[in-house]
């Protein structure tokens, strides 16, 4: 397979799930309203310390941003492979794989990207410093396309399974815990003046092994419950 | 040009079928029939590669499809049980992308033609969720025809469809077998086919 | 060596006559390790100068901590095995590992609790040790709840396989960045203190208790692959004559 | 050998609780992974006798 | 139709979905396994300080309960709306209301009973007090009920609807604001010394009005879904 | 027993049938025909009350339905495209418990043996998901069976069903009809009813 029709199938996998999310827009809304009133229940839930807030606020908001993108995985195989279109992208002259990596694109570009956007009008509900905002969306930045790569593999794994929406949780939650760490714990880091530095560059190290092993194991998985 | 080879499947703990062998060639047109659960599905499945048979090959043009991959896939139509419509998507965009995502992309207007001739003119911009049973299968049928490629592999293709739509499905298939491609067929209904080397395969569980 | 065919026995129809043979094996030799550990463990070691008896709890909590992280190699390896050779038997295994490890780790957390309350005061602390122990929990319930699942075993075998893999290139990364985050918070404020006297009969304590919870799990794991086979394989000839055997 | 009494031994210096619940747990763990593992085993004999026999019944 | 065939048809309902629950193990477990995720996620996200940790302890696990309750939502009725069963209740001669009831008071058997029983164990983590754990389990006990009768509403709402998983949370988390206000509330009125009484009995007075209505509303919303 | 007085049907902005009337009585068959597309699955949802009809007024033994409720839908049975069996339970599970909850529990036995009559006999503890396309179809046929009730609404309910499956079902029907009951069906293939009293009512769109 030529190089350039991989690229057309890549493209033509990301256009047609951002087309999709256009017409079901409130999908892509609700991953977003979902990550408001998350992170605005906490105050609620905790009560209204600044100083308090201001301390767990990179924590909550990388937990909610977690919760966010993982509620929106099911959304990432399901549908397709109950009315049949995953099995015909198995039998597409495009190699899986490449429309797998397509599809995982488009999911950080739905979910991912406009958490991280947000992320900042948030923060400062949490009366965060500028400073820490801006190491925040960084942190996000490089975490959440991490976050939809691991996501994937737990979203293929539980297709057609019983129970499948809440086992992926239970499959990917202790996947994410670095990517937790690093992400919440690089705003600390620069609060306590070590630099972020260091969390953000072990961040990107993920990416690139996710992004390297991740679309592997999401088509092996996707072919084995296509059986 | 489509050979089984010994086939076996399993499913669960049953044997559906062994010693499964036959071959169709270009210009031909093989009708799988069998009652409910003899394991049509499952071979057509086999066939185009979503399952491993327990034992044997699928070899099409003398090679094995496993060893062929894409090149096999890039020649193939699978039409399952499931119609792989989506029903935000209009009938005309669903067309598109899926012929995209195949690998084998085809301009707006070629795929508003061939839904015309599925019968769904003036239906193309509506969302398929509003479309009947039938109409849902059509937009199937309407994306098999653009594929343009040389095996069909149908599963109950007429499930749904009213009479004149069987009739001009069963026409389809005798063009595209009679272009040289090759059509295996299942189906629980007579399909008023013309071809004439049509071959019968019948399963017994 | 060579003469033996070892690719034989990864026939499930072979292999469980030779596992009925080594059961009784390794559990004789669990019962021996297990019975000179508890003694020395009790009876040869003496009190700790800090802790009292209570770091007796060592005994079960190290080697418990230990098997649980090796039982997970071990059933990531099977579960490669395979995903590689496609032969039954390796998944097998694999899912006859798994709810071991699973308890081998819940003991660690409960051992490791009832250890900390008269050590810190407290049931849990979020150190890096323990978190890390907790994760390894979790990715064994998500292993467990994923095969239980799927009801096609062949289905069930390759899809826990794939996550075990992934779960084991995530260990290590886990690990470090869990230390990595306790360490930035708070320095060593716990360390366990031991005279060095007693550093010989406690490691040699140690090494028995996890020799004997090592062949304690291949004992039951075994016993739980032969019980997987025969409900997997229970259509075949060989499973049929087997059970009239037994009647 | 430290202990002195058998009830000196089962107070565990004050720490019974902890001491005693750990290995206990323990015990009762294994113990039960046993007891489960061969009811397993035995579930899967009465399934499998039922099953010949409803074969052998049936005809295959 | 008589009493008693209300009651068959409302115990039908009731140990059909607790049959499903048993095929499905998995599914029961996942509820709580998330629970304990994502309580365990927060300490990661923000930190190992037990101070900070106790007193943030009560905002956390009801939270947590309030997302574990709210995930499992999904498997209320969707699955009952895809392959038609939802249709055939809605044409049984038992009324659709008390079919509801039914699979309400399921949910609740199996994910807010569960979820009250296992969070003691969780607020040991937290170091949180015991005194601070019983009143904590008898806000989850009063409170999960209302959190699964208002969560039908909105998992009815949104059957069909595209993107309905995440819709589900938009509509439903607004909602579940005062429940989680009162019921993390209990805990901190307690600790405070103000006595948790009140917030119990707001927090019961809750469960009457929507044990009242939401079987209701939630009818209604069914019968619309299915049009 | 069942009349339709001047339904009108209208979906999206087109309207699919106005001035429908007609009259199914005890013992009589009514068969919906027409092509894709034109509203027969609307017409058997406004008959069993899931969709409310533009105009006019569905009657069952001189009531309107709306009036009836209850009372309506426990003398009735309906078939969708959907067959309502759930994947993880058996075969016979699937009966017992759907009878349950459709407010007419039926002894265990009595599952088991309409199961078999359906042709799923060693199968009926096989969980759902396992079944082909038609064993799936033939559970949701047990159950219409044990319902006991008058009015049986069923549309195209032989998808899926192979030849064999097909002749026991019309005889199914015929006895059904024979007994005083009242069938309205639709069906895009020929069904080889015997009874007497069969009306044709073809819908177009
Ligand atoms: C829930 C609580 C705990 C968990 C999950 C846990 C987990 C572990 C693990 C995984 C290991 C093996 C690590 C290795 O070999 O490198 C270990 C070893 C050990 N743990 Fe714990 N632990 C817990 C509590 C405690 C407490 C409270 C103490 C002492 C006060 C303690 C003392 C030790 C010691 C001394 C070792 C042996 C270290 C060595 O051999 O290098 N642990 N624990
Ligand atoms: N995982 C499984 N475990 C046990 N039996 C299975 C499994 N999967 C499929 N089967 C059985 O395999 C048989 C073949 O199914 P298949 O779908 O191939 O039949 P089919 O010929 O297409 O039938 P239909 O005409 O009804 O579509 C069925 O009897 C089914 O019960
Ligand atoms: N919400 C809607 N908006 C627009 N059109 C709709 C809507 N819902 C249904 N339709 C149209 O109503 C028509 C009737 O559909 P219906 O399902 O009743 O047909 P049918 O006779 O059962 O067809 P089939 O034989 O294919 O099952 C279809 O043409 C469909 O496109
Ligand atoms: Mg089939
Ligand atoms: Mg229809």
């Amino acid at each position: 397979m030529s190089e350039a029709s991989l690229w057309n199938g890549f493209s033509a996998a990301v256009r047609r799930d951002l087309l999709l999310a256009m017409r079901r827009k409130s999908d892509v809304l609700t991953t977003l309203f979902f990550f408001v009133i998350v992170t605005s229940l906490f105050p609620l839930g905790i009560g209204p310390e600044t100083d308090m807030l201001r301390r767990i606020a990179p924590g909550v908001l990388w937990v909610s941003a977690l919760l966010a993108t993982m509620l929106s995985l099911n959304r990432l195989f399901a549908a397709d492979y109950v009315d049949g279109t995953l099995e015909q992208m198995a039998l597409s002259a495009v190699p899986l794989g490449v429309l797998v990596a397509g599809k995982v694109a488009a999911h950080w570009l739905l979910a991912g990207l406009p958490l991280t956007l947000l992320a900042p009008v948030l923060g400062l509900q949490f009366d965060m410093a500028p400073r820490s905002l801006a190491v925040m969306v960084a942190s996000l930045a490089i975490g959440t396309p991490v976050l939809s790569l691991i996501g994937a593999i737990g979203a293929a794994l539980t297709l057609g399974v019983r129970g499948g929406g809440v086992l992926v949780s239970l499959l990917v939650l202790p996947l994410y815990v670095p990517a937790l760490i690093f992400g919440a714990g690089a705003v600390e880091a620069d609060v306590s003046g070590l630099g972020s530095g260091a969390h953000l560059s072990l961040l990107a190290a993920m990416l690139a092994v996710a992004g390297f092993f991740a679309p592997w194991a999401t088509t092996a998985a996707l072919r084995i419950a296509l059986e | 040009m489509l050979e089984a080879d010994n086939l076996e499947c399993v499913r669960g703990d049953r044997s559906l079928f062994r010693d499964l062998s036959f071959r169709v060639d270009g210009g031909q047109c093989l009708l799988v029939s069998g009652l409910n659960g003899s394991g049509k599905t499952s071979l057509l499945r086999i066939l185009c590669g979503l399952l491993a048979p327990m034992h044997g090959t699928v070899r099409w043009r003398g090679q094995p499809i496993r060893a062929l991959g894409d090149a096999y896939r890039s020649e193939l139509s699978y039409l399952g049980h499931l119609s792989a419509v989506k029903e935000e998507l209009s009938a005309a965009e669903n067309v598109e992308v899926a012929s995209a995502l195949a690998g084998r992309s085809v301009p707006a207007q070629a795929a508003r033609s061939a839904l015309a001739e599925a019968g769904l003119r003036r239906r193309e911009d509506l969302p398929v969720r509003v479309l009947s049973q039938g109409q849902k299968r059509r937009v199937a049928l309407a994306r098999l025809l653009l594929g343009g490629s040389t095996l069909w592999l149908l599963d109950e293709p007429v499930t749904a469809l009213d009479a004149d739509a069987v009739k001009w499905l069963a026409g389809e298939i005798d063009r595209h077998v009679a272009r040289g491609g090759v059509a295996v067929l299942t189906s629980h209904q007579d399909l008023p086919l013309a071809t004439a080397p049509l071959q019968t395969l019948r399963l017994r569980a | 060596m060579s003469g033996i065919n070892w690719f034989r026995f990864s026939s499930p129809q072979s292999f469980y006559p030779l596992a009925a043979k080594m059961i009784p094996w390794f559990s004789a030799l669990a019962v021996v390790f297990g019975v000179i550990g508890l003694y020395i463990s009790f009876f040869v070691a003496p009190t700790d100068a800090q802790q009292g008896e209570a770091y007796r709890i060592i005994f079960v909590h190290v080697p418990a901590s230990w098997m649980s992280m090796f039982l997970y190699l071990v059933m990531a390896f099977w579960a490669a095995v395979g995903m590689a050779m496609n032969t039954r038997l390796a998944g097998m295994m694999a899912s006859a590992i798994a709810p071991t490890g699973a308890m081998f780790a819940f003991l660690s957390l409960w051992t490791g609790s009832l250890w900390g309350k008269p050590m810190w005061g407290t049931w849990w602390v979020w150190d890096a040790r323990l978190t890390s122990e907790l994760i390894l929990f979790f990715l064994y319930l998500g292993f467990i709840a994923l095969q239980s699942a799927i009801d096609d075993p062949r289905r069930a075998d390759r899809a826990g396989a794939l996550l075990a893999i992934v779960g084991v290139i995530n260990i290590p990364i886990i690990y470090f960045s869990v230390q990595w985050w306790n360490t930035l918070h708070q320095g060593a404020s716990v360390s366990l203190t031991r005279a060095p006297s007693m550093a010989k009969t406690m490691l040699l304590g140690m090494l028995l208790m996890a020799l004997a919870f090592w062949m304690y799990s291949i004992a039951v794991s075994l016993s739980r692959a032969r019980a997987i086979i025969l409900e997997r394989e229970r259509h075949t000839v060989w499973v049929e004559e087997l059970s009239e055997l037994n009647q | 050998m430290s202990w002195n009494s058998a009830t000196e031994f089962f107070a565990m210096g004050g720490y019974a609780f902890y001491v005693w619940g750990s290995f206990g747990i323990a015990a009762i763990l294994m113990a039960g992974e046993m007891l489960l593992v061969r009811a397993r085993r035995r579930a899967a004999f009465l399934e499998l006798g039922r099953e010949i026999v409803a074969r052998r019944a049936g005809g295959r």
